[in-house]
């Protein structure tokens, strides 16, 4: 069918680069106008040409061109999402309509407190609500994201310590950890060291005590690991870093799989992040925005970033900067727009709804660990909570790896799992259901799973060369690093 | 729950298929006592009406929102054309995330790219990266970035008309990384950063000068003076653009010797939504582009030729280089990302040029008509934007008067600068018509 | 790849009937409770049963289900839809927007007139609008549809006869006319009389004279007509019809042909509808909501549907029913919330934009015309206006029919034109480009078109079998109207 | 023009190929002095900034739609999830048309499907069109359609307490459409038909009984007692119901021998948008099928055997059958359609039922509260779903106050019927909670 054009498929069309359509003087926006030029109030020499390559495309243009790429993705919305440590639960659509009202929407970040009492209510019941499901004292909701906040409660960890005699050298961190970790602990100035964990590769309290001293300022410790096994040993753990004056830093991304079970802060953390894109359904967004608000304990409360929420009389005010602060991570309050979600998210479920997402997220995972036991390697046989971990062991004689697993669930139409993390499993398949599937979803991607595991046997180059369904097939990804074009150019890019 | 889609049947098949007897045994492995504290003390959950009805009510008691407002300060109300948001809306792009598997990201991926290219055009950068949290953090990741770059020079120059948030969160990433020291340079009355000082203090342990372009004050600082003294020292030229709109008629930093350019996309059709989520811009030259934080999208081809993109030159990144990374991000910003994308293709060549012009001459008219009343004067002589200060009169009182009659009259510059503690800074867009300038001008001369 | 879904294709994924989703218990909604049980309020024997096989499906479960429905649709926003007769133009978002404004869409239509100043304010106006651009002298914006406006328009037409001495029994419609004329006209209770067309399908002065008796209530004219031909004896015509005192009934489904070019009511009309879903973009909604208002010379006001707007003093008011009005046609005020788009883009386009809008819809329409005249044969060569008519005469030699044709350009990526219609052309492709559509999308139009009479000559077959790349291939039309299943049901229906 | 790609190049290079040299050319067949007169007098056009400002400001001049209202009589307020309105502004549905070409439509007819399957459920009928325009324009075809079924009979039995505006419009189509004949049938003191005068005047002639189910003063009819009249008169009995919730509750018109039944399908998640555009449903018996009016999807399957959905009997429309076509109906409600089939969807079997207990038992808690005061007392003594009467004092006046106080307190009967002026008529929804209904005692008892 060489007259088609090459990425039609199904109802799916071909787009181009938006530098590829449109003709000069076409514009999507009409604006209003005012008299002169520019040259009438900067000097020439502060002035630039109209910029070369821009798009000029008309309002039709543009809306059909943006609808047609949405749909070559996958999302949570569209199909089964099972991307492991991420959390894909569902984006209520309740959430999306109150985060535009214009009261939240409208409202400028330095308004004065007076006038954006709404917003500043709404921030301060959700730190109560943050500080009540994961038992820490207080909480900062100005971290944008994960990573953010992990970065913002080194940084106060640091600082702790350098009130203390010294910041210290050192972060412990599990093998499993999420590349964040060391990334942010390195980022706050300090050297990794990583613990080995046991063959369940879970951290024993007697490792962390060989390896704590009066260097070590925190253990990084993510619960439950990325093996989706819960930490037996935390309150032991903790226990032999406190010994030695050190701090624990409690991932808080797979908080999932704990809410009404058990509390971060009365199992020994110090100082946490959550990642309200994952346990509190603010959409991934396609990479983002999310927020990673943190909450500590009381002795780390002076270094919390700044200004803070407080009441005076019947209203709330942000603080002056508190002086021990670690000062601010960025600019304004934080994603207001996400804690807006979130809160709203939280309300609609409630303290037994929260547990009973954790309930239903741990069970469908535990359903998926032995349903799929039959036809892969579990990294582990323990029951899990939110997730579960399995290698492409079993697939090994016919050559088949977790890449082309990953590849062949694509057409089976569904999102593949997190795969080659956590690095201590090799070829790992990291698969997280949520609360939100329906039980036919699950077992129609165990159904999947088995299809593969036998096209593995019988036809393996079937998965070597999938996904076939999707308009484009695997992209040489080594190539495109080699020689990386990164963007489009009016001129061949040099 | 509607969110959960078990019923009590489901729930019973799937415990017996696991092999435990009640979901209470899922969490064995849980010491008790861990448990016994674990119950959640939270009302009960609410309808979606309910939910509706108390965010409702929560949005009505932010009458700052539905005020006539003049403040800016790294945050603009600009008008965002409907099709903007009806493209965040589409649940392909929302509910997706991080497109590791480009064979079903293609959308996502495809438009990142395309924001990758509209930024490091605007900024006449060779490239842009998938996008920061926001300019203050990409400012300090910017920061990091020229000190890795320089690694026998220490010390950054800061330009004190960088805007004080920005100069916060450089200090609060900085500080404790290495030895790294941030110096504050000042700026003259017309605003600018003072390049006398600049000549004086840059020396062969200056890795950086970091200054806002425009600057807090709405002022454009004047760039190629800066690097004509910053480049024969061997330090790096770094711009921070909190309004990047201007850069439609602004000489683009790229034009300038910039090395490191980073701002903050907000004011692309992106609600100011009390501070975030915006988006961080980030773009540099190619010869730095594998020490530049955060994802890139890049073009690659299938086995049949055909065009795609794909995350690429992750060997920067966390998830492999982990402690040795150039950035701890993770989750960008990307649907933020996508909304400048949007934004900026119903704009276009011209009609982004045309909004900038609308800007420009209304914030000139307004700062006419407020020095013209002989109450205010100009804070600063240099040329500015949209944005732009004035002072003469006690600014706490003076905004305090308007706010009672209505209007968000401008930021008060004395928090930030104690010397201009009878200073306000006022944005004008297009979102102000004569009827707001008069407006304004009434409550201001009261 | 049996393992895969029927209907997987791309990434388009299967989905089953709402029906066949869910299970017991599961709920889409969290409601409100109140305690008691319906039977406190209502006697046993007016109460049912649940509803047996209602949806019993999660939320997720439901937006999913209706995003993945809605990717297996062609749009105007996804593709060129180039519908003739249905003018499918560019829907402008802001439209959308402003329809959703809670001042409109929380607006009770039995508030008191006081309370709702702005919706009359905007009804007003656009009457205003529609009578300026019609150049008729009055106008009621309560019919729903073109077909309802031709429906009001022809009982106002029998209300005007029955005022001067009897309803007449007939109206005299030409053959190429759209099947609501002549529906329109029965349910109005006339006889209907075909007036044949000259060999250009045009009305002539002549015919209409001959056909004119004194029980002859109406000629419905299209102008321009279905073969998208501007009828140039419009005037002639009407005054031989008037001659008789008949009236003329103006189809103004065609008026995006118009629009600052000539106006109806200057050649003769003395009533018409506006198609507010065609000429003024509200969406078509996959088959409405549109909205139909109609137009009226003077000597019609009287019979006008009301009530009536009319302003007091400083404000407006629903009169009573006019004494000499048919009356209603529908409850309330019309389809307000289309009223409202519609009266948005024409404040966007203003005067000079809806000519503009026709210039360029008509200069689109002829370019296709030029260009498809290469390969395939037009239904007549004159100039035409917003739409080009062709047949598949060229096409026989190979055995290839405009369904085919049809059912290829979906394999094009392009909806199908208008086909078999008007019925005074064998094997008719109606194709109307609209102004919204940019010359390369009219150029790779063009290209498919000629594709597929390449196609047509080498690889015939590949057309009788198309669609080829749609994940559903030509359905059984005939044996679905044989044993229509018109619904789902529990049991076997019977 | 934002909406109008053409370029001057582009224009000119398509006049080129069409071969004249300026657009005008193309209007030749126009005659002149027609074209003389047709040029718009209408403003410029206007920026999108500027049409959202126009509207906003128009949309607040519309003080009732923020009021706390009891207004229903065939319009009411309902929570809609917000789900709904986001499938809604899915372009792939609102920018499609009438479903002709099937293999790329497969998302609209699947979907009119599950809608005609939902409201035949609802009615307990064996089949539902693709919708109609509205209520009273469903009624209005139902009639003609009865009229049909029964050539020997002229004359059709209107309930005085069917929606008055549901019978004009009855009447304009009827008017004039063959010899038809139209009799009001009165009601009795209970609010409902009179049974007796039914029997009295239903004879040979009479081809159908017309009542509100619900009727227009929310009371419930006995729909058995009609149809144990009507039917050994060889009348059909067609039911008309403004508020089709009511039938999550009530005994279905399948389930009471109604031959055809319609509705109005707002209170599905449908915004009032002062009236209109709501949904027609038409429901009626196998048997009849190919005389009702309006699209009909059906199942179908392709050569391999797939099953999808297509356009079916369409020998009864217009496209085919013209001036013999059942109806003129072309384009319908569709959009309207799929936004009730999602909300029906979303609340499901047990959810709907939920919702209408909580109208029903508000509602009632409401009239007590009011007659209660003794002021009032109930207009009507049969049973009622969400909406009633009450009697008792000059309803305009106590409108009059009611609304200077902010509420809309309900719809004066008198209006419609000049012997109940001292009635209201008031809808009580789950928008009502407690505080609502005591300010609606509050202002009525003033
Ligand atoms: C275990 C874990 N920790 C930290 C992060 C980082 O969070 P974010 O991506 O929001 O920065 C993630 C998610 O990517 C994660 O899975
Ligand atoms: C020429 C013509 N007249 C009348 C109509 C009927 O309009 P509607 O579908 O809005 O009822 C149409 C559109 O279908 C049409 O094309």
């Amino acid at each position: 069918m060489s007259g088609l054009r090459n990425k039609q498929a199904g109802l799916l069309l071909d787009e181009p680069l938006l530098f590829e359509h449109g003709a000069p003087g076409r514009q999507g926006a009409d604006v209003a106008t005012e008299p002169g030029s520019p040259a009438d109030y900067l000097p020439r020499e502060l002035l630039r040409e109209p910029i070369e390559g821009f798009p000029e495309v008309s309002e039709p243009e543009v809306l059909r061109h943006f609808l047609r790429l949405s749909q070559w993705n996958f999302g949570t919305a569209t199909t089964f999402y099972p991307l492991g440590s991420c959390t894909m639960k569902y984006n209520p659509l309740t959430n999306e309509v109150v985060a535009r009202l214009p009261g939240f929407a409208n409202l400028h970040p330095l308004a004065p407190d007076e006038t954006a009492q709404g917003a500043l209510e709404l921030c301060w019941a959700l730190e109560a609500m943050l500080a009540e499901i994961s038992g820490m004292d207080a909480i900062s909701l100005q971290p944008a994201a994960g990573a953010h906040g992990e970065l913002t409660g080194m940084k106060m960890v640091r600082a702790y310590h350098q009130d203390r005699g010294g910041a210290r050298t050192t972060v412990l961190i599990p093998a499993s950890a999420h590349g964040t970790n060391p990334a942010s602990a390195a980022l706050a100035g300090y050297k990794v060291q990583t613990v080995e964990g046991n063959q369940l590769g879970l951290v024993e309290a007697a490792a962390v005590q060989r390896a704590m001293t009066d260097q070590v300022a925190a253990l990084m410790i993510t619960n439950p690991n990325t093996l989706g096994l819960f930490e037996r040993e935390i309150a032991q753990v903790a226990e032999a870093v406190h010994a030695r004056g050190g701090l624990v830093y409690f991932d808080g991304a797979n908080l999932n799989a704990l809410l009404g079970v058990a509390k971060p802060g009365k199992v020994g953390a110090d100082v946490l992040q959550f990642n309200l894109h994952k346990t509190f359904s603010t959409p991934h967004g396609g990479g983002g925005p999310g927020a990673g608000p943190i909450g500590v304990r009381e002795h780390l409360m002076p270094y919390l970033p700044g200004p803070r929420l407080a009441r005076h009389g019947d209203g709330l005010r942000w603080s002056a900067m508190p002086e021990r602060s670690i000062g601010r991570v960025r600019s304004f309050h934080g994603n207001v727009g996400m804690l807006v979600r979130a809160y709203a998210y939280i309300l609609a479920l409630g303290g037994d709804g929260c547990t009973q997402a954790t309930r239903m997220a741990v069970l469908a995972a535990n359903y998926l660990r032995v349903k799929l036991a039959e036809t892969y390697q579990l990294a582990q046989s323990a029951i899990c909570m939110h997730e579960a971990v399995f290698t492409d062991k079993t697939l090994e004689p016919y050559g088949i790896k977790t890449l082309d697993v990953a590849k062949r669930l694509l057409d089976y139409g569904t999102y593949a799992p997190t795969i080659y993390f956590p690095l201590v499993v090799p070829g790992a398949m990291m698969i997280e259901p949520t609360e939100s599937e329906s039980l036919e979803t699950l077992d129609a991607f165990i159904a999947s799973m088995e299809a593969i595991a036998r096209e593995a046997r019988e036809t393996p180059d079937l998965l070597h060369s999938a996904p076939t369904t999707t308009p484009i097939g695997r992209l040489d990804e080594a190539r495109a690093a080699r020689r990386p074009v990164l963007r489009w150019s009016p001129k061949p890019p040099e | 729950m509607r969110f959960i889609p078990h019923s009590p049947s489901d729930i019973a098949r799937m415990l017996a298929a696991v092999g435990v007897g009640a979901v209470d045994e899922l969490f064995r492995d849980i010491p008790a006592e861990l448990r016994a504290s674990g119950a959640i003390d939270l009302p009960p959950g609410l309808p979606e009406q309910a939910v509706r009805q108390r965010l409702d009510a929560l949005a009505a008691r932010n009458s700052g929102a539905t005020m006539l407002s003049f403040l800016g300060a790294g945050a603009y109300p600009h008008f965002s054309p409907a099709v903007v948001d009806n493209i965040l809306q589409r649940a392909e792009f929302y509910s997706a995330y991080t497109p590791y598997q480009p064979e079903v990201s293609q959308g996502t991926l495809q438009a990142i790219f395309e924001f990758q290219t509209l930024v490091a055009m605007l900024f006449d950068m060779d490239v842009a990266n998938a996008s920061m949290y926001d300019g203050a953090s990409a400012t300090a990741e910017a920061v990091l970035m020229a000190l890795r770059m320089q690694s026998k020079r220490p010390r950054v120059l800061l330009a004190r008309s960088l805007h004080p948030q920005y100069r916060e969160t450089v200090r609060t990433y900085v500080e404790g990384a290495g030895e790294a020291e941030l110096l504050e340079a000042p700026f003259g009355a017309d605003g600018r950063l003072d390049l006398a000082w600049l000549s004086a203090n840059l020396d062969a342990r200056t890795a950086a000068v970091v200054v806002g372009y425009p600057n807090v004050f709405g002022v454009v600082e004047d760039l190629d003076a800066i690097h004509s003294i910053a480049q024969p020292g061997g330090a790096l030229l770094v711009t921070a653009t909190p309004e990047p709109l201007a850069l439609a008629l602004l000489k683009p930093p790229g034009a300038c010797g910039a090395e490191i350019a980073v701002g903050e996309g907000q004011s692309f059709g992106v609600p100011l939504s009390y501070g975030g989520p915006g988006v961080g811009l980030f773009t540099t030259r190619s010869a730095h582009v594998r020490g530049m934080p955060g994802r890139l999208v890049g073009e690659a081809h299938d086995e049949q030729g055909r065009r795609g993109y794909v995350l690429t030159l992750a060997t920067r990144e966390q998830h492999i280089r982990r402690e040795r990374a150039t950035s701890n991000i993770c989750t960008n910003h990307g649907l933020i990302a996508l909304a400048a994308t949007v934004y900026l293709a119903l704009l276009g060549k011209q009609g982004l040029r045309q909004l900038a012009h609308v800007n420009l001459v209304r914030a000139h008219r307004a700062a006419e008509r407020l020095t013209a009343g002989g109450r205010w004067r100009a804070a600063f002589s240099a040329p500015f934007f949209n944005e732009f200060a004035v002072r003469g009169r006690d600014a706490q009182t003076v905004l305090t008067r308007a706010q009672a009659a209505g209007v968000l009259a401008g930021v008060p510059l004395g928090q930030w600068y104690p010397e201009l503690d009878d200073a306000l800074l006022l944005a004008v867009t297009e979102v102000h018509d004569d009827g707001a300038l008069a407006r304004l001008a009434e409550v201001l001369e009261a």
